[in-house]
Formats: structure tokens, sequence, C-alpha cells
């Protein structure tokens, strides 16, 4: 059992574990230090794990393969390489970080139980290199996040939960779909049924066949992300899940698109990739651009907010598909920024609903007056998000700008207007919520000591991957160096028919 | 012995392999031994003694199957009976499942059943016969004894179907079914005169090698007969536009019944249409190809869509048994061995989820009083507080049927896409995926009314931190209150646990089932 | 190199310390805290220009490499710091001005409820601007330059209180950021040619450039210096950031944050000298800004928004400087109008602090004999910015509008006549609120203004002898030119020196002084006894040219409207309707089904015949075939 | 003269649809079972003619299958038939139809 399978197996075990425990409502708090403790533990493995990560080669480390299904092929292969370990890494800090923000539930049982699934799903899917593992982790992230989403949700929380998991799960049609034809294809040429993605990687594909293929992965990751046009839940899910649920939803899950872009998009079809960057990024310049006026426009926060990850997001595609070191490196450090600060964001809002029952900004005003504290805190979680320099938005945006200025120039200049959009829409509504009048006569409590020792490692982590980025980046650098070689000199496809592959050419 | 006694007799036997027969002797004869003994002494007493016989007999026929499958890994192959029946792998499966499903039924029916319609042995009867029908039907290697083993088995479901006598709705139900199922059994049975008339012959291997060795000029006849025999399949397994009974007979039926029809009849008709298609009409691939892929993306996506503005649970489970039926019907175009073997791993896991689903239906049925048929969204709405133990085994299996990872369900729906896609056929398995995204928004909608709360009592407050959640009942699983649960928990219990077992260790059902290659 | 680290590290130091003990050290203490940390990184600073004093020639460049900031694929950015004679001519005034401003604020800030965060503001804005001229790479400059603008935007909406605070806070940011994305892209072109962002890779090898990207990468500067020194298209926020307390009016928007465009320029000089197209737009637009700002300057009531005004005009001239590519002279009108704008400021600042915060000259007049330091401060800085000979003001715009006349005389027409208005609304403002009757006895209800307490009027008197003397940093045509000698090396050949005949060198000086004695009479003539003259003020003048009502109207009011269309409208009909359409489709097929199970057994019947006849007309079909 | 086996097919055929069209149209219950019986006897009819153009006699044999089992589907039929309508007056089919939607 290596760290990976440890990495997983925990969390999954702990959610078995969890229902079992009846415990009288008195010291249901022990299921929930139960739950803290396996977070705490998964952030010390993974931590053990970039402390033993090997910095200077791009090869998959800490490997596991062991057969599962043999009539398909399919093994239970897990690895790690520079992204997946930076994933893992915010996905253990978050899990932690939500656990502890988890209060006021009578029964935490199923709270916990199904937090601890997510983990364990969240973890598989970023770790695995079995396209069936991944695909089960990547549906199993949704069962989770539904009952999550809508046992104890708010309001029309079941609705915006059915919505989620029907959307993302017919993306994944496709995606399964792609993945079984692939393996067949593959199967056709070299006579080795297998599921795993260095196998996989080697196939020859015809152009059109490629296209479909790669359009078939991305539909899935693209609900994920999400991508501009398919962003419509995100906004009713964020909004209507509780806090806890939407820190894992909107900073680990999110990331679970994008990962999959590069890990199998940009690895298993380099050709179409470079045929079709044109399209994915102007979907993604579109989602930077589109984002920020709709969040502009919004009266509920936790909706804007919704609507400003949307445009965040639409950056890192941006940068996945520029294919240029700096661009790619900026998207995976941004991926990590984004669930820092994006978490941090939504516990603050989660703050201001407890005290004031609402996110409508028309109802909310002048509370710096009554919290500055709690309105430094948010400010400075705004400034990260707007792309200060010296905060942790900066570093990744800087990045993937400059990469895909090298590369696609004219897209990198209207993404930068993307950067003044976030600057209006994230001061306005700071504007529209703690300056001016207090309009509500209720106070507004100032930060208690428990809310601020929750911000405190999100808040420090937004200063510090502000200021010395470098221990991520050493680890992310070779593995986008060795993925955009592995695109750039991938060969250009023939357009031969779908029949050569039935016939299998020579390996 | 009984063999060399009967040999003495004037008249000349067909030399019977009683072995291969075995399976339907062994179910028939205790059904036989349930009514002597209710004869003897009397009907009321030992309602369990009946059960006991049927369950014994149920194992009893799986341990025989699986010695079957031994002995045709070891002997390969044999035909029996004068060619009527194939003794290969692919009945020797069947045969497993169908003692699976039996096995189940035995737990969980007669509970209910009886406290519906009195203490009798007939409705333990009624199953082992309708058993001894499926099984007939998927060792039948003539299309006369296919024949012959539908009939055994719908005879038997009417009955079934009809059993709550005191209620309309039932009796509605078993006259529409018998009509419905009487039409198409005319229907089926002037195919099979149609094929015989062309090819000379009702047997399955003498009809394949008859059209591998003639070519008909006109095969119109032999076309329209294949056809017929199709639209009898189709009723059977309730394929779109064929499909119209089911869900009124699902409503009706006692809920435990209409789970034993839903996987029964599914079993019985999948296995005799994958041995016709594949033994007597591999040639005439592309003419029935289409048809089965028309009936299989209508059922797929008809089947999800139907069931989207459904309150009622069993029609809803009607149409996804239906939606469940399209995706067989994907193993079944495939026309390979993988596809067998699809559609056998997707009848098993289908058939354990099904009747287990329906089994929690039937206790939900009991606690919230609505014994009478139909039972809505809003009568199941809060039970995750009452009855938590129940409604989260409701929620794995129904969640198990729209897929979820590590369930046998997801593990079905890939293997049956894998078989579409291995024969190039991407389209379908697209559009085959998109009706599963849209089955699983009723899905969901039952298992969130199952875990929402009742906003009439703790009034959704509009707090983002959950309100506290008033505690459910003991979370005690069993309730002690009569003994007649205990059977029905354990097969529940039962098929929860395989349900889940085979979703994460698939091999040993994919290599079981990989046996059940069809020889002839 | 330790003591430019020293330099950087006190106003941190003084941050950090002061975020974390600030509201235990209460009113007066952490203002004292605050100033200390300024004037030791003040005395920092003179140190470390002793120190490159000793060296000589080229190796006056000293860098401090502290770690790596971040690197991915060819990118390699560094926290270094770069110690060169233009840097030190920086920080030796940041720091210098902003120590004595600190020491004003204590008094002006005084009973303020929010006393100590006010200097914690202030620390981490010298902090950001001294990283920002010091900075060895162009991210790091970007730094320094986005601090700035955080510091700027939490320092104006100080009193956040006021709406209209808070908005112009908002402004202020939204168009400096503007101008950052011109910052971003110029850096982005230099990447991508130079393959490096750092200065001292980038300055020794812009010759490399072609002259079509070197143009483009000085506009690019251009706009980001436009959006950050007030230059004519984005200058509007400065108008609004009066909304701000004084002495960050004084700090921020006056001496040292709207300078850093002018340096930024002057640290690019290398590539500015390649784009000569570039450079003549930039004095363009420098002269004209210079020229609509004192038009408006002329005609405003409120105190400090004729003050911000003419800010923006004397930045006008300092563009003028740099597009004319006369840097020293730049250089040095922005280091004497540090001085006397910020004492402009402050004297102002100490009206409006003893007239209880009223701002407008109308209600203010005949505060001479009661304010006489404040009074006597202000003559001197408007003298000096009028351009009257022996003082700053005359030497250095004189420079400035001398190589303005040496590259084009309409250049130098258009300077002259700004220098006039200058003169002339300064006048104005001197005698309206100085001389003439007094108009605020409503606002003091009764009791006489006093002066302002000593700890107000030290940084006054301060300032007001720099102001006075700072002329003598580089008399021209005389053996005094110690700035000249001092920046020579750093610019090199991008220096453009202009060889005006011997009668022109005493032509100029003479029309500057004539010209400013002649505003001085004019506002002297007009103003003496009137506050309020209107044919001299008119509304277009008043409302700035109603530049920012039209920024208000199309961008501001457009965008909202566009942002509320989109949200309400396209995102749920459109995007989400489309989903919600499929979705809405497949219930309406599902309604359909449930109307064909009617119930009734032989509809069934009909529809399981229908279905046998369509398979049987497709099998003869395909039998046909 | 012998009438060719196509002309009993096409009889049998005919005879097919008539019943086809019996439990279409047919509104009483016993009618349209009766149209099911007359559906199974042209079967029989059919398998007799093929049993005699291809003389073999495994057609015969079908045919006492299927008489067979449409005694058994009388009787079930019957009785199911009795059930519903026994506190009915009409037989009319179209009463029963209170399972729908």
């Amino acid at each position: 059992m290596t760290l990976l399978d440890w990495l997983i197996a925990l969390p999954a075990l702990g959610a078995l574990v969890v229902p079992m425990m009846a415990l009288p409502p008195e010291n249901q708090r022990l299921i929930r230090y139960f739950g803290i403790a396996i977070s705490l533990v998964e952030l010390g493995i993974a931590i053990g794990m970039a402390v033993a990560f090997k910095l200077h080669t791009s090869s998959y480390q800490f490997v596991t393969k062991v057969h599962w299904i043999g009539a398909f092929g399919i093994d239970w292969y897990l690895g790690a390489d520079g992204i997946s370990l930076v994933l893992v890494l915010l996905t253990a800090v978050l899990f932690t970080i939500a656990m502890f923000a988890m209060k006021g539930v009578k029964d935490y049982r199923a709270y916990v139980g199904w937090m601890l699934l997510l983990e364990a799903a969240c973890m598989g899917s970023f770790t695995a290199l079995d396209l069936f593992l991944f695909f089960v982790f990547f549906e199993l992230t949704l069962v989770p996040s539904y009952f999550l989403i809508s046992d104890f949700g708010l309001g029309a929380s079941g609705r915006a939960a059915i919505k989620f998991f029907v959307y993302t799960f017919a993306g994944s049609a496709f995606l399964l779909v792609g993945i079984v034809s692939l393996v067949f294809i593959h199967d056709h040429q070299t006579g080795h049924l297998t599921f795993s993605l260095p196998a996989l990687m080697h196939t020859r594909l015809p152009k059109d066949t490629a296209i479909l293929l790669f359009l078939a992965f991305a539909a899935a990751f693209a609900v994920k992300t999400p991508i501009f046009p398919f962003h419509t839940w995100s906004p009713d899910t964020y909004r209507s899940a509780p806090i806890p649920a939407v820190v894992i939803l909107a900073g680990v899950m999110a990331k679970l698109g994008a990962y999959g872009l590069i890990r199998f998009n940009l690895e298993l079809f380099p050709a179409t990739s470079r045929e079709l960057a044109w399209l994915m990024m102007t979907l993604g310049v579109a989602g930077i651009l589109y984002g920020a006026i709709v969040a502009a426009g919004e009266r509920d926060l936790g909706r804007m907010v919704a609507y400003s990850s949307l445009s965040h997001m639409g950056f890192i595609v941006l940068g996945i598909f520029a294919f240029s070191a700096e661009a790619l490196s900026g998207s995976t450090l941004q991926m990590v920024n984004h669930g820092i600060y994006t978490a941090a964001i939504f516990l603050l809002l989660g703050m201001i609903y407890e005290r004031r029952g609402t996110l409508d900004m028309k109802k909310l005003g002048g509370l710096q007056k009554k919290a500055p504290m709690f309105a430094a805190v948010f400010i400075l979680v705004v400034m990260g998000m707007i792309g200060l320099p010296g905060l942790n938005g900066f570093v990744g945006e800087f990045l993937i700008l400059i990469g895909t200025f090298i590369t696609h120039r004219w897209w990198a200049v209207v993404a930068v207007l993307g950067v003044v959009l976030g600057a209006i829409y994230l001061l306005w509504a700071y504007q529209r919520v703690f300056h001016g009048e207090l309009k509500d006569d209720r106070g507004f409590r100032d930060l208690a000591p428990r809310e601020a020792l929750l911000l405190l490692p999100l808040v420090a982590l937004i200063v510090f991957l502000g200021v010395y980025p470098m221990p991520l980046l050493a680890r992310i650098n070779p593995t986008t160096s060795a993925i955009v070689h592995h695109v750039a000199t991938a060969p250009a496809l023939g357009s031969s028919t779908v029949s050569s592959i039935v016939t299998g050419g020579t390996k | 012995m009984f063999g060399t006694l009967v040999s003495q007799l004037p008249i000349r036997l067909p030399a019977i392999s009683y072995q291969a027969i075995a399976p339907e002797m062994i179910l028939f004869g205790a059904a036989l031994v349930v009514l002597a003994l209710s004869a003897t002494i009397g009907r009321r007493e030992h309602p369990e003694l009946y059960r006991g016989i049927g369950l014994l007999a149920a194992l009893g026929e799986g341990a025989w199957s699986a010695n079957l499958l031994r002995l045709v890994d070891k002997h390969g192959a044999s035909l029996a009976i004068a060619g009527a029946i194939a003794n290969d792998g692919f009945s020797a499966v069947v045969g497993i499942i169908v003692a699976a499903a039996l096995v189940l039924t035995m737990l969980i029916g007669p509970g209910f059943v009886r406290s519906v319609a009195g203490q009798g042995p007939e409705f333990v009867t009624l199953l082992l016969i309708s058993a001894t029908g499926a099984i007939v039907m998927a060792q039948a290697d003539d299309l006369i004894v296919i024949f012959l083993g539908l009939e055994i088995l719908s005879i038997a479901l009417y009955i079934m179907v009809g059993f709550r006598l005191r209620d309309g709705l039932s009796r509605e139900a078993a006259f529409k079914y018998f009509i419905l199922g009487g039409f198409s059994s005319a229907v089926f049975l002037y195919g099979v005169a149609l094929v015989y008339g062309a090819t000379g012959s009702t047997n399955l291997l003498k009809i394949g090698s008859f059209l591998s060795t003639h070519v008909l000029i006109n095969n119109g006849v032999l076309l329209f007969g294949l056809a017929l025999i199709l639209v009898g399949f189709g009723f059977k397994i309730s394929a779109v536009p064929f499909h119209v009974w089911s869900p009124d007979v699902y409503q009706g039926a006692p809920t435990s019944v209409t789970g034993y029809m839903a996987a029964m009849a599914k079993i019985a008709a999948f296995a005799a249409l994958l041995r016709v298609l594949t033994v007597a009409f591999h040639l005439q691939l592309q003419y029935w190809r289409p048809i089965i892929i028309a009936l299989a993306l209508l059922s797929l996506v008809f089947g999800a869509v139907f069931a989207l503005r459904q309150r009622e649970i069993k029609r809803m489970l009607a149409y996804s048994s239906i939606n469940h039926a399209g995706f067989i019907l994907l193993g079944v175009l495939a026309a390979t061995s993988g596809g067998i073997r699809d559609s056998l791993f997707y009848l098993g896991a289908y058939s354990v989820m099904v009747i287990g689903t329906f089994g929690l239906i039937s206790m939900i049925q009991v606690d919230t009083g609505k014994t009478e048929g139909s039972l809505s969204l809003t009568d199941v709405r809060g039970l995750g507080q009452r009855r938590p133990a129940m409604a989260i085994l409701l929620a794995i299996l129904v969640l198990a049927q729209a897929g979820a990872p590590f369930t046998s369900g997801f593990i079905a729906k890939f293997s049956v896409i894998t078989a579409v896609i291995a024969v190039n056929e991407y389209w379908i398995a697209v559009v085959a995926m998109i009706a599963a995204a849209i089955a699983v928004a009723f899905y969901l909608r039952l298992v969130l009314a199952l875990f929402a709360r009742d906003e009439n009592k703790v009034g959704a407050g509009d707090a983002l931190y959950p309100v506290p959640v008033r505690g459910g009942s003991d979370a005690g699983f069993l309730q002690p209150s009569r003994a007649s649960q205990v059977p029905v928990w354990i097969g529940i219990w039962l098929s929860v646990a395989a349900t889940v077992f085979f979703g994460v260790f698939p091999s040993l059902l994919l290599n079981l089932v990989g046996k059940g290659k069809i020889f002839f | 190199m330790v003591v430019l680290g020293l330099v950087i590290g006190f106003p941190l130091l003084g941050f950090l310390v002061l975020l974390a003990f600030g509201k235990r050290m209460g009113d007066p203490g952490a203002g004292w805290f605050g100033t200390i940390a300024v004037a030791s990184s003040f005395v920092a600073a003179i140190a470390t220009w002793i120190v490159l004093l000793t060296k000589h020639g080229s190796n006056r460049t000293q860098v401090l490499h502290l770690f790596r900031w971040f690197q991915a694929g060819g990118l390699r950015v560094d926290v270094s710091f770069r110690a060169d004679p233009l840097s030190i001519v920086m920080i030796l005034f940041v720091t210098g001005v902003s120590a004595v401003i600190h020491l004003y604020s204590i008094g002006y800030m005084k009973r303020d409820a929010r006393f100590h965060q006010f200097f914690i503001y202030l620390n981490l804005f010298v902090f950001s601007m001294l990283v920002l001229v010091t900075a060895n790479n162009l991210p790091l400059t970007f730094l320094g330059w986005e601090g700035v603008g955080a510091c700027s935007y939490w320092l104006i909406s100080f009193w956040f209180e006021r709406p209209t605070a808070a908005s112009a806070g908002k402004k202020a940011f939204i168009i400096n950021r503007i101008g950052d994305m011109g910052f971003l892209l110029g850096t982005f072109l230099v990447f991508f040619n130079l393959h490096s962002v750092s200065y001292s890779k980038v300055l020794p090898e812009a010759h490399q450039l072609s002259s079509g990207t070197a143009e483009a990468i000085a506009l690019l500067f251009f706009l980001a210096a436009a959006g950050k020194s007030a230059q004519l298209p984005l200058f509007t926020w400065l108008l609004d950031a009066m909304e701000g307390p004084t002495p960050v009016s004084a700090l921020i928007h006056a001496a040292t944050m709207v300078t850093a465009g002018v340096y930024l320029m002057a640290r690019l000089s290398p590539i500015l000298a390649l784009a000569h197209a570039a450079s003549m737009t930039i004095a363009i637009i420098g002269v004209i800004t210079a020229f609509v700002a004192a038009m408006a300057a002329t005609s405003q009531t409120d105190i400090k928004k004729i003050v911000a005004f003419s800010t923006v005009s004397q930045l006008g001239y300092m563009m003028l400087g740099i597009g004319t590519g006369a840097y020293i002279a730049a250089i040095f009108l922005m280091v004497t109008h540090a001085f006397y704008k910020a004492l402009i400021f402050l004297s102002s600042g100490s009206v409006i602090h003893s007239l209880d915060s009223e701002q407008s000259i109308r209600r203010m007049g005949a505060l001479a004999k009661l304010m006489p330091i404040t009074a006597w401060t202000m003559i001197i800085a408007w003298l000096s910015i009028a351009g009257v000979p022996p003082f700053s003001g005359f030497f250095s715009k004189g420079s400035v509008l001398e190589d303005a006349f040496g590259r084009n005389e309409l250049l130098w027409v258009v300077g002259v006549v700004t220098a006039l208005l200058t003169a002339y609304y300064m006048g104005r403002l001197v005698f309206v609120v100085f001389y003439g009757n007094a108009r605020w006895q409503e606002v003091t209800h009764g009791h006489d203004p006093h002066e302002s307490p000593r700890i107000m009027t030290i940084p006054l008197i301060v300032l007001a002898v720099a102001a006075a003397t700072a002329g003598l940093l580089n008399l021209p045509y005389s053996g005094l030119r110690f700035l000249h000698n001092w920046l020579a090396p750093v610019f090199g050949s991008a220096l453009v020196t202009y060889h005006l005949s011997s009668s022109e060198k005493i032509l100029l000086p003479a029309t500057d002084a004539v010209v400013a004695l002649l505003g001085i009479f004019l506002a002297w003539r007009l103003w003496r006894r009137h506050s309020e003259r209107k044919a001299l003020e008119p509304a277009v003048l008043f409302k700035g040219w109603y530049i920012d009502t039209f920024y208000d109207r199309t961008f501001a009011r457009g965008g909202t409207a566009l942002a509320k269309f989109s949200d309400r409208v396209v995102d749920p009909t459109i995007v989400d309707g489309a989903v919600g359409g499929i979705a809405w489709l497949f219930r309406w097929v599902g309604g359909l089904g449930k109307r064909v199970q009617s119930g009734l057994v032989r509809s069934y019947l009909l529809i399981m015949v229908a279905g046998i006849v369509v398979l049987l007309a497709y099998v003869l079909l395909s039998a046909a075939r | 003269m012998t009438i060719p086996g196509s002309w009993y097919l096409v009889v049998a055929a005919l005879l097919f649809g008539l019943g086809t069209f019996g439990v279409l149209t047919r509104r009483n219950v016993i009618v349209m079972f009766m149209s099911v019986e007359l559906m199974l006897n042209a079967v029989n009819l059919t398998f007799v003619t093929y049993a005699r153009m291809l003389n073999d006699v495994g057609g015969q044999i079908a045919v006492f299958f299927v008489l067979v089992v449409a005694a058994a589907e009388v009787v079930v039929g019957l009785g199911i038939i009795v059930a519903i309508f026994r506190h009915r007056a009409t037989v009319t089919v179209d009463d029963i139809s209170s399972l729908k939607g």
C-alpha cells in the first residue's frame, strides 16, 4: 500500500465507519472531531508526498498498479506528477478547512460521512492514471456532492442539486463514450485491451475521430470547470449549498475539469489540441469577459462569486491551451490560488449570511463600521481575487497572460481586459456591502476568535503564495514543460478514414 | 434407475438426459410437493413451510445449474431431448440468475402477499412454476418450446398480478396484462409459423443451418416471421412501442410481484431472444439489427423521458425498467460474444437490484399504511427521518439503477456501452448515456423526496447552516414487531450487498457470465 | 548594498508593527512611530546616496538580490532592488517629503476615530513607493505600482462613511487598473522581444528592439503612466481623489504616487529614445493636459480642486519634458514640484483644518493676518510654482520650457501660455483665500480661526525652505549643475541636449519671468477685492470640460446597464434558457407520455398494432432492397 | 384439382387479420377474448398448411402445443374476467381504465 493508496483508502474507510457511530446527540461533536482528525492525517500524507517528491523529473511518482477488472483490462493504477501533487495538496487543505467550518448540524454522521467520501473521490480523481478508474472517481464525486447540496441546503436546494447532478452526468456521458471508443481503437491497433493512460497515449488516430474524441472529453470537463456556455448550474448550486460543501465544490471540484483538460485532452490528443486550441481559448476568454460582466450585474453576493469564479476559470482554460510552459505553469498555480481565495471568500459569505440571513447587497451596507477586522480580511481576499501583486492571485494570472501573449498575442490582449473588469465588480460589491451608512440597525458582530482561526490558514496562504510561490512552481515546472513539449512535438494527424483503424496499422 | 424402468415400457421414448432438464424438474417438483402438502395438512397452518420448500428448491436449482456449468466447462455443451433443449454455458448461467432472482423473491415476496391474499401456498407455487417456465425458455433450442416456456411463465404471472383479490386495481392490471399478453403470444406464434413455413423447421439449429445453406429467393415470409417474433419478445421485455402495458401492470400488481415480474420476465425473454438471434438468424444480421437498434433507442429515450413527469413511484420504476430494457438491448444488438456476456451481466445486476427495490417499496407501503396500489412521492417524503435505514438502502439501490459508481449498475451500464462501441456504433452509445443522464433526474427526485425534510413539520428554514434535523426514530434496523419481517430484511440486505459488492469487485460476476457462451 | 535594504525595510517594519500594535499605541503614539520609521528610512536613503557618491561612473548602479520570486518556462523574476542615481534621487525626495507629511498628519488627524489605521496605510504606501522606484525588474515595479494604487484606494476612501469618498476610491483604483493593462502588455512585449524582464538585461539591450516595437512599448507604458500620473485620457480620478484627507492628497496625489509615471518613463528612457513618434505624442499629450488642466483650475471654487488641477497641469509639464527627451529637466521639475505642491496642499490643509473642514474659497478670505505662517509659506510656494526668478519653480519649469523650445516652438508657446495661467489661478487662490474681506463668519460660528499648532506649521516651514532653495540643485548654464551630472550617466545616449543660441539663452528665461509676473499682476487686479466673478468662472471649466460627466454617462452608466441586462436577461434566458429549454422539452414529451397511457386497453392494443405495422412495413422495404 | 397451399395461407392470414381487427374494435370483453382465440386458430391453420406443403410432421405437433396453451389461457382468462365483472352490469372493456397517466 503506497502513499497514494492510503490517501484514497483512509477517507473512504472513514466514510464507511462514520455512519456506524450511532452516538447520542450530546457527543455528536466526537464525529466531527473524527472527521477533522482524518482530514488532518490526509493533510499530513499530502505534505509528506510533497516533501518526498523528486523535483527534476516529470515522470509519475508514488505509482501503484494492481489488477482490478481483468475482463476489460482495467487496473487500480495511481500515480502523481507535479500537477496532481499540487492539486492533492489543495484538496487536503480545503477539506480540513471545510471540516473545521462544519457547525450547527444536529446529525454529523451523514455530513462527515459524505465529506470523507467526497475527499476520497477527489483524491482518486487527481491521481488516477487508469481512464476507467478516473471516470469512476469523477462520477463518484457527484454522489456525495449531490447529498451535501440537497440534504442540508436551503431553499431551492433540491432542484439545484438535481440540476448539478444531471448537468455533470450528461457531460460525463460523452466522457465515458470517448474513453471506451479510444480504448477499443487502441485495442484494434495493438491488440492489447487496456485503460492505462501512458499506454493509450500512443494510439494513432485519424483526424476526424481524434476531433470527436477530443470534444467528447472536453464536454465533460467543460461542464465541470465550468467553461463559458456550460456554467449555468454553478450560480444556483453555489448559492443554495451549505458553505462547507461550496468550499469544496468551488475550491476543489472546479479544478477537476481543468485538471482533466490537461491530463487527458492535452496528453491523449496533442495534435488535435493544437488544432482546436483557438476554440478552447475563445471560450476561455469569453468566460472571462462574460463572467465578469454578469458578476457586475448580480445583486446576490453568492451568485456574484460564482460568476467571478467562472471568469477566473476562464483564465485557467486560456492558460492551458496557450501551449507555453509559462502559461501552463501559471494555470496550474492559478488552480491552487483560485481554490484558496474562493474557499476564503465563501467562508466569509457564510459568516455574513449567518449574521444577517441574506446575501442581497441591497440589504447589506456599512458593515465596515461595525466589523473592521471582518472588513480587513474581506478586502485582503478581494484584493487576492483581483490579482494585486504580492497576493496569490497575481503570480498565476501574470504567468498565464505572459505565456498566452507569447504564443497567441491577441487572446492575451483581450484577456488582460479581465484584469480591469475583475477590479470593477469586486470593488463595487465591496463598496455596496462595507462602505456607506449602516442600513440595518441589527449590529454586525466582528470576527469571533473561532472564525478568525478558520480564516487564518487561508489568509496566510494567500499572502505566502503571493510572495514566495517557488515551492509549488519548482514542482509544477518540470511536468508542465514536459506536457508542452509533448503537445508541440506531436505529429499532425492524417485524415485517413475510420476504417483504417479497424484493420489496425503496424505498431 | 428411472431410465431403465421406463425403457421396459412398450412406447419408445426419445433419449431424455434428465441431467439437462434437472433445473426445471427441481422447481416443478417443489411446486407439486407444496400443493400436495397444502392439500394434506390444511391451507392455513404452516405458511413458513411452503416458503422454506420454495427456498430450498430455488437453492437446489441454483446449485444444479452451477454444477451443469462445471460439466459444460469440462465436457463441452450438448443438445438434449432431441434438440429441444441446449445444455450449454448460456442456459447454465441463466439458470443461476433465475435461481438468484427466485431466492430473493422467496425471501421478500411471501411475507407481504400473505398479509394481502391469505395464507395459502398458491403464491409460492406460482413462483416456482413461473421460474420453471423461465428456465424452459432459456434452455429452449426450438421456437415451439420457447413458446411453451413463454406461456408457462406468462400465465403464472397473469395470476400473480391479479393476486390481490379485494383490490380493483390488481384485477384490472391482471386483465390488461392477460389480454395484451394473449395478443402478443398470438402474434409471436404467427411469426413462428411463418418462419416454420419459410425454413421447414422450428428448431433453431436446423433453421440456422437451413438459412446458411439455402439462399431464399424472396425472404419476405421469413422476415415477416422474424419481425413478428421480435414483436412477441418486444412485448415481454416491455420495449417501446410494445411497452404500453407495463406502467399500469407495474402499478396495479402487488409490489413484490411487480419486482419479481420485472426481473423474471426480462431474464427469460432476453435469454430466448439472444439464443434465437444468435443461433437461428445470425446471417440475417443486417435485417434484424436495425429493428433492435430502433427498439433500443426508443426504449432508452422514452423510458427516461416519460418517467420525468411521474408522481407515482411504481409507475416511475416501470418506465425506468423500460429504460433498462433499452440498455440490455444494446448488448443484444452488438451480436458479439462480448455483447451476450454484457447483456447477461446487466440482467443479473438489474434483477437483483429491482427485486430489492420493490421489496423496500413494499416495506415502505406497509410502513406508511398505503398498501393499495399507488405510492406517490409525497407519501415517501421525509422517510429519511422516520426510517433512516430503509431510506439509505433504497437510496443505494435507486442510485445503483441510476448508474452511480461502485455499484453493479455502473459496471452494467459501462459493460453494455463497451459492447456497443466495440461494433463502432458510437452514436448509439452517446444517445444511451444521454438517456441515462435524463433518467438520473427522476431517480434523484425520488432520493431527494426520501431525504427531504418534511416542509410542514420542520419548516425548511432559510439558514445556510442546516436547521437542526429532527432526530429520526431509533436507528434500529429491524422492526421486530412481526417475525415475518426478518426474511424480508435478509432478502433486501442480500440484494444491496450484492449490488455494492459486484460494483467494487465485478470481475467475479464478469468471469461467471463470461462462461455463458451460446454453443450452438 | 544592505543599506538599500534598510531604506525599504524600515517602512515595511513600521507597517507590520503598526498593524500589530497600532491600536495600543493610540492617538499620537502610532503617528510618531510611523514618522520615525519613515524618517529612519530617509536617513538610510542619505546613507545610500553617500555610499554611491564615493563610487563614480558606471559602477554607481548596485543591485541587491534577495530571493527568486517566481520562475516558469523562460521567465525568471527575482526580488532584487537596484540603487542607481535615478532611484537614489527618487528615494531621497520620496522619503524626505513622506517624513515631513507624516509629521504633519499627526496634527491633522488628531482625534480621528481610526487614527492608527491612517498611519498603517501611509507606511504601507511609502514601502510600496520605495519598491516601485528601486525594483530591478518590471514585475516587481508592477508590485510597487499596484501597491501604491491599493494604498491610494484605501486612503482616498478612508472616511468610508461618506459614499462620495468610497466611490472616489473605487474610481481611482479602477482607472489606475486601466492604466495597468498598458503596463502588463508592455511588459509582455518586452519579454517577447528581449526574453527577460530584468532592467539590468533589458535596458542595455534595448537598442536591439525594432522601432515599431519600441513605439508600441513606449505607448503602452505611457498608457500606464497616464493612468498613474493623471494625464489626459485618465486624469479624472485625481479630482475625485480630493475626497481623501489632505495629507493624503499632499503625499500621494501631489508629491509621490503621481510622479511614478514620470519615473517609469525615465527608467525606460533607452526604449523611448528609439520611439521618436511615441515621444512626440507623449510631449503633445503632456502639454495639452497642462493647458486643459490649467484652464479648468482657473474657475474652481473648492481649494483642493484648484490644487488638484494644478498638479495635473504640472505633471503635464513633466510629461512634456519626458516627451522632448529632457529627462533630467523633467526629474528636476518633479523634485521641485514635490516640494512646493506638497507645501500648497499642506497649507490649504491647515486652512481647512482651522475653518472646521470648510473647503470652498467663497467662504474664506482675509486669513493672512490670522494665520501668518500658513499665509507666508503659501505665498513662497505660490511664487515658486508661478516661476518667479529666485524660486525653484523658475529654474525647473524654465529648463523644461527651454528643451521644449529646442524640440518644437509650438510646444514652447503652449507651455508659456500655461505658465501664465498657472501664475494667474494660483494668484487667484492666494488673494481670495488670504486677502479681501473675511467670509468665514457663519462657518466658524463667530470665533476667529487661529494658526495651526506648531506640529503642523514646522513641516510648512521646512517645505517652504526646500521649495525656495531647490533651484540650486540644477542652476542652468553654470558650474552648479549637480543634478545634471548626477543623473547623466543613467540616461547616457537617451538624453537629448538642445543647443540654444546665446541670445535665446537669455531671452527664454526672461520671458518666463515676465509671464509669471504678468500672471500675478492679473490675479492681483481681478481678485483683490472680489471673491466671485461669473464671467471668469464659466461652467464648462468648472465642470472640467465635462470630461468626467462624459466618462460617467458612457462607461459607468452604460457599463452598469450592460451588466444588469446580461445578468437579468442574457444569462437566465439565453444561456440557462438553452439548458432549461432542453429540460422543458423532455418534460413536455414526458407529459405527452402521460396522455398516451389513457388506461383504455383498446388504445394500448392500437399502439401495439401500429408498432407491428411499422415494423412489418420496414421489413417489407428491407426485403425488397 | 387440389387447391394450392398458398390459398390456405391467405385464408389463414385473413383470419389472423380478422382476429386482430376484432380485438381492436369490439368493446365486449368476451368477444375480444374470442378474437384472440380466433388468431390462435389462424396460426394453427398456417401450421397445418405448411406441414402439408413441407410434408413434415413438426407443424402438426406444434398445433397440439398451441391447442393446449390456448385451453390454459381460456381457463385463466375467464377466471380474471369473471373476477372483474362480478359487480358490474356490463362487460364493456372501456369501464376498466382507472390505471392511467
